[in-house]
């Protein structure tokens, strides 16, 4: 749990989905220059709902329906932020980002170092990522990743309902463009949400569950499930404290905390639902072990997506992406191999 | 021309232009039931209202041709000749669906019967349909035509423009088929193009087009033969649009909100199989009867195809990672 | 109308064009010859015969309007205000350079004039032109114009589609200015396009458009003005075609293999630069020694930029990383 | 060196570029269901002069122009392989490649498998990567990364003329998508190829030299200077042996010829020329410490590009990527502070 959900005075119980929402509600109420483009953010009320009732009460202008024209409208959104606007984009999913990759990665990424420091690009863009809903290959990938590996961009995940509640204004106040990454899998969780914390930090990570054993690392859908596994650890036969860390930002890493962490714990496991190869879990292991070489007891532990397009039928589906007993086997062979629980 | 165009078209082929789109109706009203009993899953997109365009295009193709569809496809699958089994066991994710159980009600495909798909990304085929033209210009497979439907909504995507530039630059045999139902999930066409006359976009890129009915299978069928002679007879590609409605909502996922009720009945009031039917019936071409069985062939067909994928296997769990590099040749 | 347009235009304005076509010739004449020298380096795209469009569309903007150009961008940024010297000194890689030498030839910028580059992702730009005109419209600016400039390679990326139709759908303030020299790189139009006019094009956004000889400043400026009036008036979103040629090879890493001698020699034949002199001294408006002060002052404005720029410092190799992120606002 | 390279008999030097345009035009002459296309491709003769001369031999249809479409090509291509032709596509550079990744993400890389095996796409996609030639931000990205990160792809960089030559027509006779990394700085570079060896294999790295004090792992434009700096290293006050490993293969990576080395040398150094955040260098480091963690003295070195847009003036741009004497640097520091040289 994040230090702000303990206050006891404003924290409220509510959905990934209605925190998120609120967010938008609250910018676009507070900033005339702040608004919503995308496909079907207006009457339709966004594909996950998240937009739903905002176009009643800021109107079309504001919140604005856009053709299916990825790249179009990403590059409307730079151009908009480049003439004093605060947009913020809303691309359906992850999938279709591809569309517009070159907007993001040529132009918003590059402006400012390549006009020597004359242009920033205030840019928000929300996308939901990941699988687990059986939509099959081409609706199903988790590439934050790539984004995470773009200097001039910032990217955030944010897991938990208070997150999605603030870290969209902190995104909105930083001056360079921000991607936020909304697990599909999260929109009907809950969880306390204080509404009087303001804008959260968007380049820490946090340490939602304490344990001394293993250090478990996740982002956005895998940490309930670290949560999970964690608990299970703990429930074992001979019980395991692990201690679990959400990463919230993408880019820039907070490897600090994570170094922190398995300084004490001398194992890591870094858990991500993109494939095995060359994803962010391979940043992770490989970071990790530069700052804790000599402390490791053994080699980080990588918990990711098996190496094939997602598959359509359900029981294959879990089999290709992370389940919690994947990584609590993998946290307790790691600690079983290294000596056991301290 | 003024001679009858049910003559002309003759009743058996009526009959059967009937019977197919009785098949694609009862076959997706049967979805939507299993959907509610979650044996299917993931997206479901219904073809229900717009069946007359399937019909009358699919019925004209030859074995060779090669055809390209969306995510709104069982209905294109099941007349490309795709058992009505293979397609419900895939949609309930079995070894012995038509993608193995791999791809979903998104992703039909058939091999044998050169049917790409089931294409999930908007517009994401069209280049692929201007390839598979363009094998068939450079191999010198005369006759051949690749036909690509797609939604109104992908008109707007790059690569409608650059797919269609390509195809009318290389003179490539291609068919791209318009199924333009007014809305993209909730976006009117008013909403996503400055300006509403398709055809007069494709023209923009010299490819002969025109805007046909598509709630009335007649005017499906003779749009789509002139379209089909003339690129079979190496015109180069062609545009029609088809002016049809979606009577359920985009998904099953889809509140339905962004439509007025009346304009839904509207539409319904020109249901495609019902005035076909009465129009067949008017001119004694069918019998209310021989209409009735017609639907239960169709009923009789889409239990069988319950059954067989209940009944089917999954894919072992080992399987996982079979078909993400093959060995060697196949398909195509 | 049978007016004299030069004396609509009038003959101040008439040696203010002719003078900023030269300065952009003498400016880029210079430019390969310090490539050559390897003073300039990495890609470097000249814009010699195409001076016309550029002179003529710059002078009629205002302060407040935003400008976006591709790599073929100097003349633009030098008529938009950006000093010779700092434009040189960019080339030069200097700190002293309109982007700090981060940029180089390809990506000219100015924060103070709203010049938004240089840009080098053919096509890439025009989406940001849409937002602009965007905020202009949803800020109550009006009045205010964003001008785009593009070449006609540009018309095949779908980029450039889903440009126009959301400009057109959005009816913002944006004049598109295609440079169309007929060729991208060694491509021509032929090659590029199956529909050759590329009015015709914008017309099927619902945007009106017409095609103009870019040869020909006074022509560029009067098409200039209708568009813009129309835009600043709030007409929406405008095309203008320019027809063109590039004199110089597409970079100078191209061997210019693609097009015949006697096509570049006629086309020569109606160098702006040339053709506008001898119009102006025989309608009496300059003198023939006029003219050669006018080659004079650009000779010096472009010697005075190299010397400035060959004293320019570099940046220090520790500020490497800076202007990845910026801590607060700057520019727009 | 590698091994074909040692025969004597037919072995000439010849450049980079024209092994590639060797390869194409005997590939064009031996298939003819085999076709180039891409910008400039014909008349052109290609933005690297590679296919100069191709299209005057096998015609307009056969070296096929294409306008600028990235996206529409790329999708045109696998089409035509679908429909049993053996496309050459030509991506001018990987830059331009994020307009066309859609297609080769979510068609080239997915069909085989949503079709649960009934549609192989048997594509072959070229494009020049790389920075080093002063073109500023939007033309110098080094993303073969995110390629070799897509299941259902295979990924290649020749490094050398031979490679150059050879890879080609093993592209050519894999029913997968193989995509072609040709790193623009190598294009003038010439070394001996074997005129008579054959297709060469597409998975398997390759020792460039033989050292035991430190194993340097390379790709494309990085192999030159991991071997410049070797020498550096074996000609320096106390000589260290470096073993210099050319991956040639992206995906899959062939981890067995970097461990076997590893575990002789007990010390890795990983070059890249991309961004290193979640680059290339990150699986390398994660793969081999895997894999060698109980061997290695220190943990895996990354010498990788800095987290910038590269930025046009020479000074920042060598600055910004990777240069021998960075390799050499890192090479020597592991190699001290792990008690120097066997
Ligand atoms: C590139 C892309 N963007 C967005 C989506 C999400 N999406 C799926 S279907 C759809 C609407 C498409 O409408 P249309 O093309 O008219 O086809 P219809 O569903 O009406 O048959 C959208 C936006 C997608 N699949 N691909
Ligand atoms: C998306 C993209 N593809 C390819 C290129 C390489 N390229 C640079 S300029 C150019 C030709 C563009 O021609 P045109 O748009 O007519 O402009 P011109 O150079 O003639 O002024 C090409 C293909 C690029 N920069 N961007
Ligand atoms: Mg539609
Ligand atoms: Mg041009």
């Amino acid at each position: 749990m994040n230090e702000e959900t303990d206050a006891t005075t404003g924290v409220v119980e509510m959905t990934y989905r209605e925190a998120m929402r609120t967010a938008l509600a609250d910018a676009l109420a507070s900033d005339e220059r702040v608004f919503i483009m995308g496909e079907d953010v207006a009457d339709y009320g966004g594909t996950y709902a998240v937009t739903k009732g905002l176009y009643e009460e800021f109107g079309r202008d504001r919140v604005r329906n856009t053709p299916l024209s990825e790249s179009g409208f990403v590059g409307a959104g730079i151009g908009a932020a480049l003439g004093g606007m605060r947009p913020i984009v809303e691309i359906m999913t992850v999938n279709f980002s591809l569309l517009a990759l070159d907007q993001l990665v040529n132009t918003a990424a590059t402006l400012l170092h390549m006009s020597g420091g004359q242009f920033n690009v205030p840019l928000v863009v929300r996308m939901t990522t990941g699988a687990g809903r059986q939509l099959a290959a081409q609706h199903s990938h988790s590439l934050e990743g790539w984004y995470a590996h773009v200097p001039g961009l910032n990217v955030v995940a944010p897991a938990t309902p208070h997150d999605a509640r603030w870290m969209l204004p902190a995104a909105l106040a930083d001056p360079n463009p921000v991607i936020i990454f909304e697990h599909s899998g999260l929109y009907n969780e809950s969880g306390p949400v204080d509404l009087g914390a303001g804008p959260a930090n968007l380049d820490r990570a946090d340490v939602r569950r304490r344990g001394d054993d293993v250090t478990i690392v996740a982002s956005a859908g895998m940490v309930a499930k670290a949560l999970r596994a964690a608990e299970d650890l703990a429930a074992g036969a001979n019980p395991i404290a692990a201690e679990v860390v959400d990463l919230r930002s993408l880019r820039p890493l907070d490897i600090d905390t994570l170094a922190e962490s398995v300084q004490r714990t001398h194992r890591a496991v870094v858990v991500d639902e993109g494939w095995r190869t060359g994803g962010l879990n391979a940043e992770l292991a490989a970071s990790i072990t530069e700052r804790c070489f000599w402390t490791l007891d053994a080699p980080v532990a990588r918990v990711a997506g098996r190496e094939v397009p997602i598959p359509y039928a359900k029981h294959l589906e879990d089999a290709a992406i992370p389940q919690v007993d994947d990584i609590t086997e993998a946290a307790a062979r790691l600690v079983a191999e290294t000596g056991g629980p301290t | 021309m003024n001679t009858d165009p049910l003559a002309e078209i003759g009743d058996e082929y009526c009959r059967r232009l009937l019977q197919d789109m009785i098949r694609i109706r009862v076959f997706e009203e049967r979805c939507a039931e299993l959907y509610g009993q979650q044996k299917i899953r993931g997206f479901l997109h219904l073809y229900i209202g717009e069946e007359a365009i399937a019909t009358g295009v699919m019925n004209l193709l030859e074995p060779h041709d090669a055809v390209l569809a969306t995510y709104r496809e069982h209905g294109h699958a099941l007349l490309r000749g795709v058992s009505a089994s293979s397609i419900m066991a895939e949609m309930f994710g079995r070894a012995t669906g038509c993608s193995g159980g791999r791809g979903g009600s998104m992703h039909l495909f058939d091999e044998t019967t050169r049917f790409f798909g089931g294409n999930a990304i908007v517009g994401g085929h069209l280049p692929l349909a201007v390839g598979l033209g363009l094998a068939d210009q450079m191999l010198g497979r005369r006759g051949q035509v690749t036909v690509c439907f797609f939604g109104e909504g992908a008109v707007a995507e790059g690569e409608f423009h650059e797919a269609l530039n390509l195809a009318a630059l290389w003179h490539v045999p291609v068919l791209f088929v318009c199924e333009n139902n007014r809305y993209a999930m909730g976006t009117s066409l008013r909403s996503s193009e400055s300006q509403l006359d398709l055809a007069l976009k494709a023209a923009s890129y010299a490819i002969p087009a025109w805007s046909v009915d598509g709630m009335d299978v007649v005017e499906v069928t003779r749009a789509t033969q002139r379209a089909l002679a003339s690129v079979r007879a190496g015109g180069g590609p062609m545009f029609v649009e088809f002016q049809t409605y979606r009577f359920r909502a985009h998904s099953m996922f889809d509140p339905d909100l962004y439509r007025s009720r009346d304009e839904v009945e509207e539409w319904k009031q020109r249901d495609p199989i019902a005035t076909f039917s009465a129009r067949l019936v008017a001119a004694d071409v069918v019998g209310e009867d021989e209409i009735e069985s017609m639907w239960e062939f169709a009923r009789d067909e889409t239990e069988e195809a319950v059954e067989v994928a209940d009944a089917a296997p999954l894919e072992p769990i080992d399987t996982l990672e079979d078909h993400v590099l093959a060995s060697e040749e196949v398909g195509s």
